[in-house]
């Protein structure tokens, strides 16, 4: 494990957005190791589709903020040299839906190289992928694949939902000699919060309880924690006391914390945008099932994708889980 | 800090190629080449302008209609008409044609509609146009996928005996388009290692428009695009893509000798993307204006224009009646815009399988119930969409 | 869709090795219909490593039983090309472990292109795996791709057990006018067993109770069938009265048959060699609960491969499910 | 039913081509050739055959290892000697390997040893051998997938300021090993794309051996291999791969060309695959034994042993002693097969992540009570496994 990112004790509390967040968190991992580089289409003098590198390649050189040719798999596959090397790769893949060249490389060579190496060789790596809907995009433009991944063992998964995460979990996927697979929720790129640069963060496979409530706990991640966090509030006024657990890790997940908020709550929702079978929902209910039975009142219910291909965009909101299907859901969950 | 690693030149690091078949100079003069002579008459050149001209209207149209919200985003052909419009009028009817997201003029002469292709960029469909009919495919998105399936359609064009007969009208080939960054993907080299092993009637256009959204070519390759060709074993011909003559002709011969079973064959069109990637895209962030005005004066359109004026086959009265007509097509476009009709959602569940299943109906009934609930109550909070899109 | 593979009325009752039987079965199919084309790596001159398509060039020619350069995504991108041009291609993948240069087409393209074309374009297409671990293998040689498909909007996926439905599912595969993923057990090739010509066979998305009990359903497809009629042979011995539901369709999954079995025996257990995380199990979990919670006894326990990548073969015997563990599993759930 | 769909020779198309670069004929005559030249002196020379001769040794043992149930595959490198040893000497200590699974050989002389080696192909470990000390790559299955890990460790070596320096003991290169069958792969391919547009110091040495499995080379590509780094924009040279001296002296030109900066080239090492693809293969069902015995002919060890036999170099003495020297390394490979340790089961959990999870730690508890319960039946039924494979 390389150094963890630490706290700034004089640092700043700033106002950013997830995006800008990104970046920031990115420039410090920069600064923070030489060793680290960042490669992928467009990332360098352009910044990326979604600006998320953004001046990086003027600041440290197209020797450490490198654009690649247009071809994800040898992105990844030059990575995995890179990394046996010595270098602690940061590759971007451009959107959700153009991983899959690079599927391969993610799932034969970088998830078990740890693994087929007896342990001896690491595979420090994070791949950045702008993910989900939303934006009114065209296909393979709001895609959800972190099943494909948090199903591959050797892989580590996250997700950011807020700013402050975005800035230390980017820096701790970094950090990880473990690959990472780093989920950046575009439909909330441009929302706003706090990053507090002065305390240190919590562990990044950590969940996060972000709204206490006593009825049921919607389990959430990414972009879907601020619609199950308006969803919670909308509740609220309808005398429902929602809990919102935000998962940030998808794999390993923290069963921990799920757990102990399910076993309060006796119910539990699970919300996400990608498809409904053998989505993140479906892992969360068997093992929530299996541990938590007999404790609890209801089965786990699932607000998700259809299990469909992503639709044309003038029509996803009817796709997207949504305050009314999570609220219908919470009726149906407390009716049981 | 090291510096070892290549870095490309900012910039096509070739302006004026030599070896580039030409029949047009960008003065509208006409030039002859050893290996590939134009055959067409006047007429057919005053179409070629024609189309041209309705093709670049085409492409200004989408861009506002992008602007005033009305689609999500628009990738510009702008500059590289002549590219689309040679190639298409070198294909037969018979012949399959593959194009990228940026080929509007290549289906709109192949018969696709503009409300066809502008349903993609509005997001109420996805490239979901008549494919037999038209003999075109869907655009593709993921980039290079589509050289295989064309490949692939080739063999079995081969397969139903439609290759190298001796009544030349029982024959067919395949385009396929791709980019010059498409030329880096695996799936790409792989549609040429597949094409040349069963010699299949497939001609790969590669519009070389010398940029990968911010990437330059140099970063894609380090010498020039169509000599890849060569080391999978079949011909590669670099053209003049803003020329039209020389796009047909070359077309044309390769078209041919596909079709007459003599196998692949590559062409580059040396062009240049004079617009954005797509509306969402801001190129003053990585190439040089100075760049793009030295390309402004290869201008595809002006060429032809220039060289029918001066050779008395088109009048200003001439040019006048396309303008009118260009007029009009733009209303068209953007009546067809306005009036393509937003799917209801419910219809989704029933077109992911050509058999569905009891889940999938299910869950059609879930939303079912669910949206109804809303109708019932008068809301309308949901189903809404925005035509804002971000999408490169 | 064409026409249905039609029960043989004057046809043989024959014991073959599953293999043979898959050999069979694609053979019918060739002669079916002119439009059904074999392609892969090695399936003609030599038969393909496994001898399933053995012979099959021989007799139907080198334009129907096609030998393909050394490229999976090139394999199942020109089959794409060769379906819209009306013809039924069949590909093989060598192994499990080599689909994934492949997945790009496979899910970008092969699964969306009916949805994509609003219905318009079928994608008639068979990518058969030989799948499944147990034989001794090297790596990439043993695993257990079946999640990545089942989560994949537009595919289908099938797989048998026996001689017989190897025959019979493999013709119904390729007369769907849908993309099917067709997993081969191929720990199973040489078992034998009947496959009777004579009489029609069940529907192909349809699961089968193989083995009738009342204490507890195990759930279990391909090559994990024959360990669990083991297991409950070995659990009748021990008084315990165990069914077995082969699903033989991992996509749709036919939560009828599965449903009914469970609703009678109120206690289900998963079986797979799969990983854990996000396994059919996942899923087989999620829905039973929803659909069930108030009638079963105990949780859906899973047996499964486990989260690690698939081990070196002199070990394997620990990582894949076997009779103790299944049995060990029995006992949880009744005791619970 | 048509024909048309274009099929390969079975057979390698070409037998004795004449683009390449030979330096010992398969009669062991010494030639010239103009652009290469062998700088190695008597010992060396010696050496290469020494080692040949044991390589051959080592795969004689594997054959027979997994002939006694020893092994569950064992892919043999029969004919390809020269192709191996030529080009590990051309390696200097500080240079990186990428090997196929079929180069043992190159492993060897790289200091991996045997045992981590059979421990593959025993089923008792995946390739889990000192990458760092030895410099050399683990195997990859997955065909061509190291071609792109070689090109990111060269694009790391430039990072490090190990390329084009002045003293030339402070530069390294990459040699990466792939097949003919590889050479069809989109990795492969996008490989190519990403050393020529960084200028990565890596050299693609291909052991065109005529075969993937049962398909001939002609199904790969229709022109010689070399070329296709042609369309790349890097040079490409064929080598007799029977000729130890010639493969030693065109290996060494491409590496010292990549250390000194002068970007990637590609050898295409024309060979023979004598042997099945691997133990579970069984190559009487797709080609001929004339071709086989075509190939004998020019096998890689007799022409070195008539060369120095002839001049004087070696004689029965110091062939005998060789003979000896293999009799006692394959002694020294069958004992450390047998002393290959079996990993514990409950190892593997440990190994999955740098930093294990929860997850994971529960799983291997709940394997290891499971385990448990056995011993303390004394149960022996589980953790047996056989030695039989079945893989290609
Ligand atoms: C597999 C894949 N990766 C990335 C993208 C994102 N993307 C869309 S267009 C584009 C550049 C394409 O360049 P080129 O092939 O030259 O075609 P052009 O846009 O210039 O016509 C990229 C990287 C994509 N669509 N598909
Ligand atoms: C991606 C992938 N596809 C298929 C296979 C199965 N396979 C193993 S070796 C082989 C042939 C390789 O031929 P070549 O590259 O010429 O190497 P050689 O075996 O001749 O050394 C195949 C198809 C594989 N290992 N990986
Ligand atoms: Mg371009
Ligand atoms: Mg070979």
């Amino acid at each position: 494990m390389s150094a963890q990112p630490q706290a700034v004790p004089n640092g700043t509390k700033q106002t950013l957005t997830l995006g800008k967040a990104l970046n920031a968190g990115l420039r410090r991992a920069l600064e923070a190791d030489p060793k680290v580089l960042l490669a992928g289409e467009d990332i360098g003098r352009l910044g990326g589709v979604f600006r998320i590198t953004e001046g990086l390649q003027k600041d440290f050189g197209e020797d450490r903020v490198i654009d690649s040719p247009l071809a994800e798999s040898g992105i990844v596959g030059t990575a995995v040299g890179l990394a046996l090397r010595g270098y602690r790769p940061v590759v971007e893949m451009q959107f959700d839906g153009f991983v899959f060249p690079a599927f391969d490389q993610i799932t034969t060579q970088v998830a078990k190289m740890h693994f087929r190496s007896g342990g001896r060789i690491p595979m420090p790596m994070v791949i950045r992928i702008p993910y989900g809907g939303g934006i009114g995009s065209i296909e393979h433009h709001s895609e959800s694949p972190e099943t494909y991944f948090a199903h591959t063992p050797g892989l580590k998964v996250v997700t950011c939902s807020t700013p402050h995460d975005a800035y230390w979990m980017i820096q701790q996927a970094i950090a990880s000699d473990d690959p990472v697979v780093f989920l950046e929720p575009k439909r909330r790129y441009h929302e706003r919060g706090e990053v507090d640069e002065t305390t240190a963060p919590i562990a990044l496979h950590q969940a996060q309880v972000v709204r206490h409530g006593s009825d049921v706990t919607l389990l959430a991640y990414g972009p879907m924690v601020k619609t199950c966090l308006e969803a919670a509030a909308v509740g609220a006024d309808e005398g429902r006391f929602i809990e919102v657990v935000d998962l940030r890790s998808l794999s390993p997940i923290d069963m921990v914390t799920v757990s102990a908020s399910v076993r309060r709550t006796k119910r539990a929702i699970v919300v996400h945008e990608a498809h409904r079978t053998l989505g993140l929902g479906a892992e969360l209910a068997a093992r929530l099932h299996e541990d938590l039975f007999y404790v609890m009142e209801s089965p786990v219910l699932r607000v998700t994708g259809y299990d469909t291909p992503y639709p044309p965009s003038r029509i996803e909101e009817d796709y997207l889980p949504n305050l009314d299907r999570i609220l219908d859901a919470v009726d149906e969950s407390m009716s049981r | 800090m090291t510096n070892l690693i290549g870095h490309p030149d900012h910039g096509s690091f070739e302006r004026d190629p030599q070896d580039m078949v030409q029949l047009l100079t960008p003065e509208g003069e006409r030039v002859e080449h050893p290996d590939f002579a134009w055959c067409g008459d006047d007429d057919l050149a005053k179409q070629l302008l024609r189309d041209m001209v309705l093709a670049r209207r085409f492409d200004v149209e989408g861009t506002n209609l992008q602007r005033h919200g009305e689609l999500g985003v628009w990738p510009p052909a702008l500059g590289q008409e002549a590219a689309q419009v040679g190639a298409a009028h070198a294909m037969r009817a018979g012949d399959h044609v593959f194009p990228t997201y940026r080929e509007h003029v290549v289906c709109l002469l192949r018969g696709v509609t503009p409300a066809d292709m502008l349903g993609i960029w509005r997001g109420t469909t996805q490239s979901a146009w008549d494919t037999v009919s038209t003999n075109t495919h869907m655009y593709t998105l993921v980039i290079g996928a589509q050289t295989l399936h064309a490949t692939g359609y080739a063999m079995g064009l081969q397969l139903d005996g439609m290759v190298g007969n001796d009544d030349p009208e029982r024959n067919a080939g395949v385009l396929a388009f791709h980019g010059d960054g498409a030329s880096s993907q695996g799936d790409v080299n792989e549609s040429y290692v597949f094409a040349a092993s069963y010699h299949a009637p497939v001609v790969f256009f590669c519009q070389n428009n010398q940029w990968a959204i911010s990437e330059p070519i140099t970063r894609q390759t380090t010498i020039p695009l169509y000599q890849r060709a060569m080391g999978f074993g079949f011909p590669g011909v670099r053209v003049d893509g803003n020329d039209v003559l020389a796009v047909h002709a070359v077309t044309s011969w390769a078209m041919e000798r596909a079709r007459q079973g003599q196998g692949p064959a590559f062409i580059e069109a040396f062009t240049y993307r004079m617009g954005a990637h797509t509306t969402a895209d801001d190129p003053t962030k990585y190439r040089l204006a100075e760049e793009t005005e030295h390309w402004r004066l290869k201008d595809p359109i002006e060429r032809l224009r220039a060289h029918l004026l001066r050779s008395g086959k088109i009048d200003d009265a001439w040019l006048a009646e396309l303008d009118d007509e260009a007029e009009q097509f733009g209303a068209e476009v953007r009546a067809a815009c306005h009036a393509l009709p937003v799917p209801k959602f419910s219809e989704i569940f029933a077109t992911v399988h050509a058999e569905s299943t009891a889940e999938l109906e299910a869950q059609r009934e879930q939303y079912q119930t669910w949206a109804d609930s809303f109708e019932s109550i008068g809301a309308d909070s949901h189903g809404a969409a925005n035509g804002q899109g971000v999408s490169p």
